[in-house]
């Protein structure tokens, strides 16, 4: 028995006992938790069988369902088990009494299930079974947990369906030029095809798997997707959802494709592939980036990070040289780990106060301490700034770009950075910072259950900042399973050439200044504490009646900046091509007219028609 | 070996047979008829392992056939034949509660011969007899359309009464024009006479028989009639309407095309027919707000895409179509049996009024996600299957045509899954609705389970309904049938 | 062949003819009964196209209670029975039809199908 | 508009007609056609019985098609009964008729079923049978109810009636099935002298069934469309 039936099994027996007991509350909370752990353990003895195939001998055109076990989806295994088990732990206390919590843990094995399914698979139409269950559960999470949740769930759905099909194309075409499905047999065959071919299919797959993970310009489902449903699944979607379509990314690029093949992919003499890609990439840290500092709603502007950092993997991976790859792979579970601390200590404060929006909150570091710890280390995770986890893959990615002679898009990466670093500070300061509001004054700090999922991950983000060499054995052996160079490595970080880099070096120094700056604090604490609304600001005094709230507008004079270049073509777009399929629609209906003579003209037409269509053929 | 025919006389003797005891039984003819249709599915289902091996050939009269009139049923015919008594008996265990009043004999009857000519349409081997058979299903269709006797019911029925007219008019006109060049009427003896007839001629006959069955078959833009009449009729007809009475008229046509008028030049027109006739069903779905509208352009689409798949003139693309034609089957009977029942619940025909429902209809609402998943077709649906293996033929013939026919399909079910997803999210999220909605009864929710069971464990039997469906296509791609008659 | 103008080519003209005005009124007629009218003309016209198949000029009626007959001056069956078949078919859809337009018309109170039109788009 | 749109279709429609097909219409030189007709109509005589070949297509070798024809009418019937199922209006007193009239009619009436029993029975023999007979009785009926406003008809005698004769046509088909060749509708009846009423098997009882079922349900159809207000 693989352990690969293991996993599937139980994800699906999760789904039939969450539907089967839709009343029992004991199976909602801990059979899921306990099921939720079987399946972290699961995964995480996935290692003792990777290279392990198994199949179901189930006929679709002659072939079988298959799924393999590798050290890439192994890393991504771990990376889904864990952040489920977390998001289980957390919405024990968070999902209490609310009323979604019916289907909440069915659809959320339900995801499980079609991300594992993804991931395993060793087949083509494997992947794509469970890629349309995995996008049917994300849907399905979306519709839940707001007024707006409908609605931006059917927006998603139009594009993850576009996606679905362009990707059947894919699937399709592939099984009739390589009379298969299998990944491997795909790969073994891929050099035989024609290059414009291979460019159109490969396009075909990037397209599909770019739109699931939200690719500049096919991004606009996911901010509100993200941000409408209940926080925990924001954490989960934000986190592991969006990275599957990074999966099937790396799986066709260097796994099917190979990066040998897709590097003879140039257009006009020498616009490389990649460079295409790498273009749409840093456009997605960019853009998004600097659309989150207009966010006023906290899961928003988490949500648009969820976008730009996406295109930090991808510009990793499209740099194609192992320093890239592995900062690529590697921002991955370093995005996911603080990403997903961040929306905890979101939905910590939601769960207290009632609200995420950044203008009505503020002040909160007393009260809530841990959930800020919490932020903070995400933020600082987020900003790509040592000592936390986020670092280290920039710096691979950065670093990467300027050795392969990218550097503009080094230089857009960097500016994508400045744009995250201003908008997280945003996130914390109206969070945390400034003026508590005084409906806030009875507010504590979560309970353990809620806080114990945001210590792991605060561990996890420092630790993976000190010790990348932990994530970077298993991302060397990804990197080797696919045929591509390793970064020598060390557990402090890269070991030896142009490119050294020795994180404990870096948080000693990082640790040193802070201890340096406290010390000043210290020293040159005159300060006195006073009530908040003791306090003055240009001549004009505090207190209760002064509306005045400095975490209101807090960008206004950088949006200011910003706002002739916004020109919204995204946003215009789709609405003309709702507009078009609106009108079209319409006029097609026109076509019945209910008048009874129109139609029976109708049938000679048709009739005419014909004929004068195919006289030609006798 | 129980005789075909059975499958003809049983459903007829039946309706001969209520009408001569619904004077004293009342309402209990309806027992009769689900006797008489247990017995169609028994002897259809027996059928199958005979006719996979030899073709059946029947002869009525003991007169041999090109003379008399015989029934041919091969695969395809038992497959047709199981799907009509499948899906009608099922519909007829639903009808058992959703029709009231009185009369209801009279209902069970026009049932029966519902199924007597869509039994006759697959299984007869002889053109006028076919003609014959489309009138009595296509009469029985006018009739239960109007059925429930309100203005949109007669409206509709008299639509399409007049257009399905005018189609057996050019039907009835084919067969004229088949018996002067030919000589015969017997689709045997046609398919080795036809070739000899001059090619102008050919195509005018072809072209008078497919746009008459085309009406029925409603092919864009011959099927005006169909959304009028399969949203006014009651919905256990809408289903069955829908669910193979369209087909059967589809299959004929594709019959004739590949075996008896032997014309594959015009497949390719008739795959781009199918295709818009695909586009149109979709995009006047889509902002429509009636729900039994709804399905039925949706109907429409798919009647399309099953037209796209039997044309691509290839055994795989038949053997898909076919396949496509049970998941349609299952999956639209579904579809309109639980809106027959949202409606009659709600008293209302628009979607938008059903805001929650699933909270009271709970069962119900299951049932028609299961039945949107699998027409969209969504794994591990049966749905998935057949349209996956639709594009694989299409993809496999390897023409640039039918690379653009595929992206538009897609498009199609684009905006498919987009509208069907509207109501869905209707369904389950918002307050559930006021009022006595409850869950519809055991005799009606019990048959639309089984068709879901049909649609969701599909897969499980994947290989033998590849295989059945394979033997069908071989059947009508390389006329086995036609050969081994005489 | 008797002359130029065989029996045939009338039968043929006539039911083309038939068909062809039928067809014309029902694309132009609103008025539902005058449109049966025209399905009825369309359909007489078929008949009469399915009679002309069998017919062959000079032959007559296949029934052999005349003993003086033979085969060769008969006239091919088939059509016959064929259109006997077609004719009560006709007869039962307009039957159908007029009834279905008498109720129609007690709904709706027109026979007019520009008027007729509650079920639409 | 719609005229001329019309118009412009139907001449398309007869220039295509006529330039593809070089005047289909116009069938090939009779004495080259071999047709199934032909072929019926050299072995009528001796594998039916039946003096009148028409009579023999209809029953025997289109036999099948016969019982469906048949169904289509009782379908007819059954649609109009549907439809025309009392609203629970009041119906219009029509005007008495004139004592001739009603006298005249009720003399007529049995003078037209005997009329319409002879035509079904010599159907073999004489064009005519089923149809054309069960025809005119029903027009017997048809006669006595347009003069007689107060005539009252029992509806479920005449469904019964209906009924029993498609059961009947059905069960003499499936005795056939019992037959030698397994086959149903087939002739399990000596063919017995030619040209005589008593002659060609099945054939007369058949279209005795069907005359019974086709007067029965004209008259249906005329008493369901009186009925209804």
């Amino acid at each position: 028995m693989s352990i690969v039936s293991g996993l599937l099994l139980i994800a699906l027996a999760g789904v039939i006992l969450n539907v089967l007991f839709y009343k029992s509350k004991i199976v909602q909370k801990y059979v899921s938790l306990l099921l939720f752990a079987v399946l972290a353990y699961l995964s995480f003895n996935m290692y003792k069988q990777v290279g392990s195939h198994f199949s179901i001998p189930f006929l679709i055109a002659g072939q079988s369902i298959g799924f393999t076990i590798t050290w890439l989806n192994y890393y991504f295994a771990l990376m889904i088990t864990g952040i489920t088990l977390l998001t289980a732990i957390f919405s024990l206390k968070y999902m209490e009494g609310k009323e979604g919590i019916v289907h909440y843990y069915t659809v959320l094995f339900m995801k499980t299930f079609g991300m594992l399914g993804v991931i395993l698979s060793s087949d083509l139409i494997t992947f794509f079974v469970f890629w349309e269950i995995m996008s049917w559960s994300t849907f399905s999470l979306m519709s839940t947990g707001g007024k707006e949740a409908p609605k931006s769930a059917l927006k998603y759905f139009i594009f993850a369906v576009t996606a679905s099909m362009i990707l059947m194309v894919g699937v399709v075409l592939s099984y009739s030029l390589f009379g298969s499905f299998d990944f491997a047999v795909i790969h073994s065959k891929i050099d035989s095809l024609s290059l414009p071919m291979t460019g159109f299919l490969l396009s075909i797959f990037i397209v599909s798997f770019s739109i699931e993970s939200a690719v500049f310009p096919m991004h606009s489902w996911l901010p509100e997707g993200y941000s409408n449903t209940f926080t925990t699944f924001t954490a989960y979607l934000t986190g592991i959802s969006t990275r599957i379509g990074i999966y099937g990314i790396i799986l066709f690029l260097f796994g099917i494709f190979g990066i040998q093949t897709v590097d003879k992919l140039v257009i006009l003499g020498k616009i490389n592939f990649r460079y295409i890609f790498g273009v749409f990439a840093a456009l997605t840290m960019i853009i998004p980036t600097f659309t989150a500092l207009y966010q006023h709603d906290a899961k928003k502007l988490i949500a648009w990070h969820s976008v730009g950092q996406g295109g930090y993997m991808l510009i990793g991976l499209a740099s194609a040289n192992a320093l890239g790859i592995s900062g690529g792979i590697l921002h991955i579970i370093n995005y996911l780990t603080y990403q997903v601390l961040i929306v905890f200590a979101i939905a910590s404060v939601e769960y207290r106060t009632g609200t995420t929006n950044l203008n009505k909150l503020g002040g909160l570091i007393k009260k809530m301490p841990v959930s800020y710890l919490a932020l903070l280390f995400g933020i600082i995770g987020l900003a790509g700034l040592p000592p936390m986890n986020g670092f280290v893959s920039k710096w691979f990615i950065y670093k990467a770009l300027i050795m392969s002679g990218y550097p503009f898009l080094a230089i857009a990466a960097v500016i994508g950075t400045i744009g995250t670093i201003l908008s997280v500070y945003k996130l914390i300061h109206n969070m945390f910072l400034g003026q508590l509001p005084e409906r806030y004054n009875d507010i504590k700090e979560v309970s353990f259950s809620m806080q114990l999922p945001m210590w792991i991950l605060m561990i996890v983000v420092f630790g993976l900042g000190v010790y990348p060499g932990l994530a970077m054995g298993l991302i060397a052996k990804i990197q080797t399973s696919l045929g591509l160079a390793v970064v020598p490595y060390s557990l402090h970080g890269i070991a030896s050439g142009s490119g050294q880099l020795n994180m404990l070096v870096i948080t000693a120094l990082f640790m040193g200044g802070l201890a340096v700056a406290w010390i000043i604090y210290l020293l040159g604490s005159r300060r006195k504490h006073v009530n908040q609304y003791n306090n003055y600001a240009g001549g004009h005094f505090l207190n209760k009646d002064v509306a005045y709230n400095f975490n209101y507008e807090f960008y206004a004079a950088i949006e200011h900046v910003i706002d002739p270049y916004r020109k919204k073509i995204i946003e215009r777009t789709e609405r003309g091509i709702i507009g078009l399929v609106d009108a079209v629609s319409e006029y097609v209906r026109r076509i019945y007219t209910g008048m009874i003579n129109t139609y029976a003209i109708y049938i000679l037409t048709a009739f005419v028609i014909t004929i004068i269509f195919l006289k030609e053929l006798i | 070996m129980v005789n075909p025919i059975l499958l003809i006389i049983i459903p007829l003797g039946t309706a001969f047979l209520i009408s001569t005891v619904a004077g004293s039984l009342k309402n209990s003819t309806k027992y009769l008829a689900f006797l008489a249709l247990l017995a169609n599915v028994w002897i259809s289902i027996s059928l199958l392992p005979q006719v996979l091996k030899h073709p059946v050939n029947v002869i009525i009269a003991g007169i041999k056939p090109p003379l008399g009139i015989n029934l041919l049923v091969g695969p395809m015919g038992a497959i047709f034949s199981i799907i009509i008594s499948v899906a009608g008996i099922l519909v007829l265990l639903y009808s058992f509660k959703y029709i009231e009043g009185e009369g209801q004999s009279k209902y069970y009857t026009l049932f029966l011969l519902l199924i007597t000519g869509s039994q006759g349409m697959i299984l007869t081997g002889d053109i006028f007899n076919l003609f014959v058979f489309f009138e009595i299903l296509a009469i029985s269709s006018y009739i239960l359309v109007g059925y429930a006797g309100d203005r949109n019911g007669f409206e509709a029925a008299v639509k399409y009464l007049i257009l399905g007219s005018v189609g057996s008019v050019f039907i009835l006109v084919a067969v004229a024009l088949i018996y002067q060049e030919t000589g015969t009427l017997n689709m045997a003896d046609l398919a080795g006479k036809f070739a000899s007839v001059a090619s102008g001629k050919k195509m005018m006959i072809m072209l008078f028989f497919i746009t008459g069955m085309g009406v029925e078959a409603a092919i864009f833009p011959l099927n005006s009639w169909l959304p009028d009449a399969h949203s006014s009729a009651p919905s256990s007809i809408s289903a069955v309407l829908s669910g193979f009475v369209i087909e059967v008229a589809l299959i004929v046509i594709i019959k004739f095309v590949y075996s008896i008028f032997a014309m594959t030049e015009i497949l390719q027109y008739l795959s781009l027919v199918g295709v818009i006739t695909l586009l149109v069903g979709e995009f006047a779905a889509f902002n429509q707000g009636n729900i039994k509208r709804v399905l039925a352009y949706s109907s429409i689409g798919q009647i399309g895409l099953i037209l796209f798949a039997m044309t691509l003139n290839s055994e795989a693309g038949l053997s898909a179509g076919m396949m496509q034609v049970v998941n349609h089957t299952a999956s639209k009977s579904i579809l309109f049996l639980v809106a027959g029942y949202m409606i009659k619940m709600t008293g209302s025909y628009q979607f938008t009024d059903y805001k929650g429902i699933a909270k009271k209809m709970p069962v119900s609402s299951f049932l028609f996600v299961l039945g949107v998943l699998s027409l969209i077709g969504v794994p591990p649906f049966l749905g998935f299957f057949s349209k996956l293996n639709i594009i694989i033929a299409a993809l496999a013939v390897g023409n640039t045509f039918n690379t653009v026919m595929v992206f538009l399909i897609l498009l199609g079910t684009i905006i498919e899954s987009v509208y069907f997803l509207k109501i869905l999210q209707i369904f389950y999220i918002g307050d559930p609705i006021k009022g006595g909605v409850k869950e519809a009864p055991f005799t009606a929710v019990f048959p639309i389970a089984i068709f879901a069971v049909v649609i969701l464990l599909g897969f499980l039997v994947l290989p033998e309904i590849n295989i059945y469906a394979g033997s069908a296509a071989a059947e009508l791609f390389t006329k086995i049938q036609i050969t081994q008659v005489f | 062949m008797s002359g130029v103008i065989s029996i045939s080519l009338v039968l043929n003209v006539a039911s083309s003819g038939l068909i062809l005005l039928g067809l014309y009124i029902i694309f132009t007629q609103k008025n539902l009964i005058k449109i049966v009218i025209g399905l009825g003309l369309a359909d007489t016209g078929v008949n009469v196209l399915l009679v002309s198949t069998g017919y062959i000029d000079g032959n007559t009626a296949p029934i052999f209670s005349n003993s003086a007959l033979n085969i060769s001056n008969m006239v091919d069956p088939v059509p016959q029975a064929l259109v006997l078949t077609s004719i009560v078919i006709g007869f039962g859809v307009s039957a159908l039809a007029l009834a279905l337009i008498i109720r129609l018309f007690e709904k709706t109170g027109t026979l007019d199908t520009s008027k007729i039109r509650g079920l639409k788009w | 508009m719609r005229k001329l749109v019309s118009i412009v279709l139907l001449a398309g429609f007869i220039f295509y007609f006529a330039t593809l097909t070089g005047g289909l219409m116009i069938p090939s030189a009779s004495d080259e056609r071999s047709s199934v007709g032909l072929d019926i109509l050299s072995r009528t005589a001796d594998e039916t019985g039946s003096a009148n070949a028409v009579t023999s297509v209809v029953v025997l070798y289109r036999g099948f098609d016969t019982l469906g024809e048949v169904t289509v009418l009782f379908l007819a019937a059954l649609g109009i009964s549907v439809f025309m199922k009392s609203t629970g209006g009041v119906r219009k007193k029509a005007l008495d008729q004139s004592f001739i009239l009603k006298t005249g009619s009720r003399l007529l009436f049995p003078l037209m079923f005997l009329f319409g029993i002879y035509i079904i029975t010599h159907g073999h023999l004489t064009p005519g049978g089923g149809f054309p007979g069960g025809v005119i009785i029903a027009t017997g009926f048809f006669v006595v109810l347009l003069t007689s406003e107060s005539v009252e008809f029992n509806k479920t005698v005449m469904s019964v009636l209906e009924g029993l004769a498609g059961l009947s046509f059905i069960g003499l088909g499936l005795v056939g099935l019992f037959g030698p060749d397994n086959s149903f509708l087939q002739n399990f009846l000596p063919l017995g002298d030619f040209n005589t009423v008593f002659s060609a098997g099945i054939i007369p009882i058949i279209y005795a069934v069907v005359g019974i079922k086709v007067a029965a349900e004209l008259s249906s159809v005329v008493f369901a469309m009186k009925e209804s207000k």
